[in-house]
């Protein structure tokens, strides 16, 4: 009877993955950002978990990866948020400043903002699926501790 | 220094050492000199708060209000340097003491200082939360160090209570912004002075009981006991040392400086709840027969000093305030790291934080408590003092009455070098202040003198 | 400069002590001893030199200045306690190695001790020296913190303990309450240095509070009714210690204290009239209790207790004798203390009814001990004899009645001091084999001394120069003191043979009155200080476990013990601010209809969540609570709070039924079964919380800031380069809370990883 | 309006706190969170009078006060990031004790403490 579910959210998961980094992307613009995005790719990959199974999940080297993967977002937004006053602007100045003018690729606008929201998105994810996996690995080998004091 | 400097350094650091694993011995001397370098650039801050103008910056430049304005006043300084150092000394003492046993263990620690460091520096409400939600998370995340069940209930405990805290200031802060439209406390002060008296005092009650949790006072401590006896020695002292910081410094910058008018309203809540908490901690602390929970008990006492100090009116019963947490914060380390250990050298260290907590010279403490009786004989406040001398008396004899407990004239693994190097610089800053009182004086004097609108 | 130079020699006396007893355990007594007579020729030095006052800045934040002076008073009590300090240290050197042979601990803990009694001087010099209230306090508490540790010295011995922790909480406490009196008059006169608070006290005197409060401070460290009791306990301590401390020094700074600030005293009639009822009260029961106390120390100690009650009846009478009467006692119970330690160390005793008949064992010693006792009991040809006669040529001006309680008080003194001797000396020579002989640097400092006192007694003139330069230092007048034999019928020799025949008379008849007196001073004790003392501490510790077992344990309470007080002080807060306008309660129009249909389905769902009975019912229902109010954030037009906060829920719901699936079952149904009873108070928390809640926000949302921030945050949007306003302020304008809230995260995520780490199993078996 | 978020404010806060009384590890939990959402609600009721458009704002229309929004996104993402450290402790502490009972804690932490002071004796 489940038979159709695994495959199907195999089939899932990469659309979810591109809705992300959509959301990612158009942040900027409309209802999105980095938070949602990470969040997003975080339930895609529960989904996996819970149709495919740990092992079979965590071939996927983000998954493997995923707490580091969240250091790396926090060292990208404390970068962006910080690197500029090397150039002696305030802390959190994003680039294009406001007296700037804006480059845009096609409906992309390119802003540091992106980064920023970048890696955020890398944060939550990590966040999201480390404790998945943890919760995950506990239901494999769930050894009780000593009771007592 | 710019101010970013000892901002940015804990964070970038905390994120490094979010990768690596913090039981090998380099990461832990990286996590340390980090925070030395922290340390150092917030000395290096020194001159500049105390010049005219104190150092600031808005993120982003944009207005005031829009962006968020981090300022260091002397009040900001201090704390942080104080602060820093004690979660400093912590850290290399377990690192020392037999190594860190928890990979996440020193960025745990540098991001407690981060935030720390944030919460003192930031001049905005609401990134006031931010910074005091990583120093909370950070410690929610230390305090089960040490994994023993006890470990656990303790951070169980330690964790349930202080959300409760933490929603209560998240609720304040955005009471704050509805009333008065911005979150810069600059701005809020201007609204304050304007407004009208009884606006804000919704949101500064809660503030109080959200700072009360932090600082741990009466009836806000009954977590205290618990947690600082269960969790492990070097986690209690962080907690005591320098979380409980975040109290003290939370009640002068929001009641002080940004609603002086809630204050002179709360003056006899302040008293009673004060009064309060030195007998029932000096009380509770005398029967204790675990030295962690003397010790407990004994900083509840001196969280009602505080809060007693800051009951009193005109300067003199701030600069208390300010004395009273800078020297209770290097105690309180001391003591629970010196508590940990057994032999002479562990029993000298903590004789020295344990005259200091009590008010005996020549030591920081003594200072602290005495400005804080000449506050209260300045304003002819007889019973305070009364209070005071009788708050001393009893922590003198429950500290030492632990001093002198049978089990530590026998037992425990003695300082070492390393360890004990560590817990005799904190005495030695005790018996240095104790000796040369003038930084501290200074210290305490300066930092109310940019608050809000003193007298 | 050459003020300082004896406090200085003072100060590098236990350092230099300490390096040479590195070198060899030996040489830190003498080394300690060498310099202590350094600090004296210095002293003496310093006497011939024009400076008298020294002033360094100290801490100018409080206007406070180091101050040093060099006057009578400073003289006299320094060259006291350096010269016994000396001698004590060098019979230490003799008398510890035995003792830590006895006490099993290593000899080298013989460098530590002498290093204390070093410390304790320089303490004791500073003390005396110093020219500042402040100042004062903090040396009258160094000296009670080593005073503590050398008291505790036989750290194993639960008594030495409990007396050390005794004399600290006693003589702490009230130095505390000196200290509150100095703070008083420091904030009177607007200044700590006590030249000028005299100055200013001319013009308006001290209150009686403040002097009340300084008074005892004083009384406590000098061992006066009603803080006395802590001396004869502190007889615990190595003898040493005994020696120099309760006799020359701690004890002395007490009555030194209120000889330094007479001139405050001296205006405060009432304050001097209670003094002189303590001192005649202490002079009384130290002079009994000595007349039957056993062990040989604490009839020392008692006598101690009853000279400083002299001592405080000569300040409160403003007599000129006053220091005098110290300095001319310090030697003589100096000496006998250092007695009492040869001869417990000789024949391992420590009580009179065990010892007699030593004059044949010891004879240099109780040659020696004869003239300490003969000057202690004040009989001619020693130093003692000036003391009762300033004694009784104050006393002589008051009147019949204070002259007898004179009389009476020296005759008890002669009568316990001959009892002491006559018990250790006196009586048949012993039946057991003989003691051996004591060492010889043992006895030395007890010759020194009785040659000492002979000399004060032979030649009283040297005395008169420093007897009356103290006098003039501590009232602040020219001093008169004559110290002479007078063989004529003049008051004090009078008195001062009525004494003796009183004192002879009870020592011959002691048989007929001891036990009756014993056993009066016994019932005595049921209801005296001590007594009190120890009732109140056990009161305060009953409350303090009663309190305890009250106190909050569950973690129910401890959440409740936060969120209750909260609640009510919020709910007075808004009770007492003015009722205009404070709460309005807003219209509600069509377009509002979907928002609060939202609410009320979250509502709904929080509610149901009490009666929720299996766990996972109780999950999706705070799913629910979710979701609906993510739906409240889309109709309120918050599009980005209500897409994060349907992904947070989400995720959250499965985290939550991960962790239900961690869970065991049966322990999850034993809990559920166990959860379902609330107690009346956790209904009345909730409500009160409540309440709480929903009318603070309800006064919060009631007066909404019209122009905020998040308006001028629309029109800097384009400035940022962002058409969704929301995400410039998240991402740019208050961009450093993002940073700060991701750094949240990832410190939960590491909090997340340690517990429960990978190795965790392995982590186990290793246990 | 206001009135009927407040009250919502103060129910969803009650039950919060009811749970977070109750004896059982799960439910304080999930009381915790019910706190936070209450928190959440009373952020952005504080934008319900004068709700209006966030996205593409006319000068002069109706506004969704973004600071408000940013600060419901910032609790939000914090109560969020704590209640999985929570979940995690809680399952830690249940394995710790063998239970789910806030009183079998109380218990555990009364033996020790007993244990403590039997060892120390007067």
């Amino acid at each position: 009877m489940i038979s159709f579910v695994p495959p199907l959210s195999r089939l899932l998961l990469w659309p979810s993955l591109i809705i992300a980094l959509a959301l990612w992307l158009k942040g900027g613009a409309s209802v999105g950002g980095g938070f949602p995005a990470g969040a997003l790719a975080g339930l895609a990959v529960l989904l996996q978990y819970v149709t495919a199974g740990r092992d079979q999940t965590r071939r996927f080297v983000a998954v493997r990866y995923a707490a580091p993967l969240a250091g790396v977002g926090l060292l990208l937004v404390v970068g962006t948020a910080f690197l500029p006053v090397l150039a002696g602007y305030a802390p959190m100045s994003l680039f294009p400043r406001p007296d700037q003018q804006e480059l845009g690729v096609g409906g992309l606008h390119l802003h540091t903002a992106l980064i920023f929201e970048g890696g955020l998105m890398l944060i939550v994810f990590g966040l999201v699926v480390t404790v998945i996996d943890r919760f995950a690995l506990r239901t494999d080998s769930d050894a009780e501790e000593e009771a007592g004091p | 220094m710019p101010l970013w400097g000892p901002l940015l350094l804990p964070w970038v650091l905390g994120a490094v050492l979010a990768f690596l694993d913090g039981r090998r011995a380099w990461v832990a001397w990286l996590a340390i000199a980090g925070l030395a370098g922290t340390l150092v650039c917030t000395v290096l801050l020194l001159p500049q708060a105390w010049s005219a103008q104190a150092p600031q910056f808005v993120t982003g430049d944009w207005p005031v209000g829009v962006g968020i304005r981090l300022r260091a006043d002397q009040l900001s300084i201090v704390f942080a340097l104080v602060s820093t150092s004690v979660v400093l000394g912590t850290l290399v003492y377990e690192h020392v003491a037999g190594g860190i046993t928890s990979r996440s263990f020193p960025a745990l620690v540098v991001f407690m200082g981060a935030g720390l460091t944030g919460v003192f520096f930031t001049s905005d409400a609401f990134n006031f939360y931010v910074f005091f939600e990583l120093a909370m998370t950070a410690a929610f995340g230390l305090a089960s160090y040490g994994e023993k069940p006890r470990n656990l209930r303790a951070a169980f405990t330690f964790v349930v209570v202080n959300l409760m805290g933490s929603s209560l200031f998240l609720t304040a802060v955005v009471m704050l912004y509805l009333t008065t439209g911005t979150l810069d406390m600059l701005s809020i002060i201007a609204w304050g002075q304007a407004g009208p008296p009884f606006a804000l005092l919704v949101p500064g009650t809660l503030l109080l009981c959200a700072f009360g949790v932090k600082l741990g006072f009466f009836p806000f401590h009954f977590w205290a006991p618990a947690v600082y006896r269960d969790a492990g020695p070097t986690v209690a002292a962080l907690l005591a040392g320098a979380l409980a910081n975040i109290g003290s410094y939370g009640l002068l910058r929001f009641g002080v400086d940004v609603m002086p008018q809630v204050l002179a309203q709360a003056r006899p809540l302040l008293e009673v709840l004060g009064a309060a908490s030195i007998l029932y901690g000096s009380i509770l602390a005398l029967s204790r027969r675990d030295t962690r929970e003397v010790l407990a008990y004994a900083s509840i006492s001196q969280a009602g000093l505080i809060i007693t100090a800051l009951s009193l009116e005109g300067r003199e019963g701030l600069c208390a305030a300010v004395a009273l947490a800078l020297a209770g914060s290097v105690d309180k380390t001391a003591l629970f790291l010196a508590q940990d250990r057994g032999g002479e050298r562990a029993r000298r260290a903590y004789s020295v934080a344990a005259f200091s907590t009590a008010g005996v010279p020549p030591t920081a403490g003594f200072w602290s408590k005495a400005w804080l009786l000449r506050a209260a004989l300045e304003q002819g406040h007889t019973p305070l003092a009364g209070l005071v001398v009788l708050a001393s008396t009893l922590s003198l004899l429950a500290l030492f009455r632990a001093y002198q407990r049978e089990r530590w004239l026998r037992e425990g693994a003695a300082l070492h070098r390393g360890t004990g190097a560590v817990v005799y610089a904190l005495s030695l800053a005790l018996i240095v202040a104790g000796f040369w009182p003038e930084p501290l004086l200074r210290a305490g004097r300066d930092a109310i003198q940019g608050l809000g609108t003193l007298p | 400069m050459p003020l300082l130079l004896p406090i200085l020699l003072a100060l590098a006396c236990a350092p230099l002590a300490y390096v040479a007893g590195r070198w060899r355990p030996g040489a830190a007594a003498w080394m300690g001893a060498l310099g202590a007579l350094a600090a004296l020729g210095a002293l003496v030095y310093e006497w011939t030199q024009e400076t008298t006052r020294l002033v360094f800045p100290w801490a100018p934040s409080w206007g406070l200045s180091l101050e040093f002076t060099r006057d009578g008073l400073s003289g006299l009590y320094a060259s006291m306690a350096l010269t016994i300090g000396a001698l004590v240290v060098l019979y230490s050197r003799a008398y510890m190695p035995h003792h830590l042979a006895e006490e099993q601990r290593p000899p080298g803990d013989e460098v530590r001790f002498q290093g204390l009694i070093l410390a304790f001087m320089a303490a004791m010099v500073l003390l005396v020296t110093v020219d500042d209230l402040l100042l004062l306090f903090v040396a009258l508490d160094l000296t009670t913190i080593i005073s503590y540790l050398l008291i505790g010295f036989d750290r194993e011995d639960p008594e030495s303990r409990a007396a050390a922790l005794l004399s600290l909480v006693l003589t702490g406490a009230t130095s505390v309450v000196f200290f509150a009196g100095a703070m008083t008059l420091g904030l009177q006169y607007g200044t700590f240095s006590l030249p000028l608070v005299f100055e200013r006290a001319a013009q308006s005197p001290a209150s009686t509070g403040a002097l009340v409060c300084l008074a005892v401070g004083a009384l406590g460290k000098s061992a006066q009714v009603p803080f006395h009791f802590w001396l004869p306990r502190a007889m615990a301590a190595p003898t040493p210690v005994s020696s120099y401390l309760h006799s020359a020094a701690m004890v002395a700074a007490g009555v030194f204290l209120l000889q330094r600030l007479y001139p405050l005293f001296a205006p405060a009639t009432d304050v001097r009239h209670g003094l002189l009822v303590i001192g005649f009260v202490s002079m009384g029961m130290g002079s009994l209790m000595a007349l039957v106390a056993d062990p040989f120390k604490r009839v020392l100690a008692y006598s101690t207790i009853a000279q400083y009650g002299y001592a405080l009846v000569l300040v409160a009478l403003g007599s000129e004798g006053a220091p005098l009467y110290v300095a001319a006692h310090a030697p003589c119970k100096a000496a006998l203390f250092l007695t009492a330690g040869a001869v417990t160390q000789v024949t391992g005793k420590k009580k009179l009814s065990e010892v007699g008949g030593l004059r044949h064992a010891l004879p240099v010693l109780a040659g020696a001990s004869a003239i300490a006792a003969a000057g202690l009991s004040a009989l001619p040809l020693t130093v003692g004899f000036f003391k009762d006669e300033v004694f009784f040529h104050a006393l002589a001006k008051e009147g019949p009645a204070f002259m007898a309680a004179g009389v009476v008080g020296a005759g008890l003194t002669l009568a316990y001091t001959l009892r002491l001797w006559w018990g250790l000396f006196g009586g048949p020579r012993p039946s057991a084999p003989a003691a051996p002989a004591a060492p010889p640097l043992l006895v030395a400092p007890v010759v020194v001394l009785a040659a000492s006192i002979l000399l004060g007694g032979v030649l009283p003139g040297l005395l008169v120069t420093p007897a009356r330069a103290a006098a003039e230092t501590m009232r602040g007048e020219p001093s008169t003191l004559e110290l002479a034999y007078h063989l004529d019928a003049r008051a004090e020799n009078l008195l001062a043979v009525g004494a003796w025949g009183l004192g002879a008379l009870l020592f011959a008849t002691r048989n007929a009155w001891t036990p009756a007196l014993s056993r009066v001073l016994n019932a005595a004790s049921h209801v005296g200080a001590e007594r009190g003392y120890r009732l109140l501490l056990l009161q305060l510790d009953r409350l303090s476990t009663w309190l305890h077992e009250k106190e909050v344990r569950d973690l129910r309470d401890r959440v409740a013990s936060v969120l209750v007080p909260t609640g009510l002080l919020g709910l007075t807060v808004l009770g007492v601010t003015p009722l205009r306008d404070r709460f309005t309660v807003g219209t509600v129009g069509p377009a509002d209809v979907t928002l609060v249909m939202a609410l009320a389905f979250a509502s709904a769902a929080a509610l149901a969540t009490l009666r929720a009975k299996g766990h996972l019912r109780l999950v999706l229902l705070i799913s629910c609570v979710g979701f609906s109010l993510a739906m409240v954030f889309a109709f309120a037009a918050a599009p980005d709070v209500a897409l994060t906060s349907v992904l947070v829920e989400t995720i959250f719901t499965l985290l939550f039924a991960g962790l239900l699936a961690l869970l065991p079952r049966e322990r999850l149904k034993l809990a559920q079964d166990e959860a379902q009873n609330p107690r009346g108070r956790d209904r009345l928390a909730g409500a009160v919380a409540g309440a709480s809640a929903f009318l603070l926000s309800w006064s919060a949302l009631s007066h909404l800031h019209v122009d905020r921030v998040g308006a001028q945050t629309v029109r800097l949007a384009k400035a940022a380069h962002s058409p969704n306003v929301v995400a410039a302020v998240l991402t740019d304008f208050r961009g450093l809370d993002t940073v700060g809230e991701m750094t949240v995260v990832v410190a939960a995520l590491l909090g997340v990883t340690s517990l429960l780490s990978l190795n965790l199993s392995r982590k186990g078996k290793k246990q | 309006m206001i009135l009927i978020a407040s009250l919502v404010v103060g129910l969803l806060f009650a039950v919060g706190v009811r749970m977070v009384l109750e004896r059982e590890l799960v439910r304080v939990a999930c009381g915790t969170v019910l706190i936070t959402n209450s928190s959440v609600l009373l952020i952005l009721a504080g934008s319900f009078p004068e709700r209006g458009e966030a996205l593409n704002v006319h000068d002069g229309g109706p506004v969704t006060d973004p600071v408000l929004q940013s600060l419901a996104l910032t609790a939000i993402v914090i109560g969020f990031a704590v209640s999985a450290l929570l979940l995690t402790l809680v399952h830690r502490t249940q394995r710790a004790h063998g239970s789910l009972r806030t009183d079998r804690l109380v218990e555990a932490e009364l033996k020790r403490v007993h244990a403590v002071e039997k060892e120390e004796g007067h």
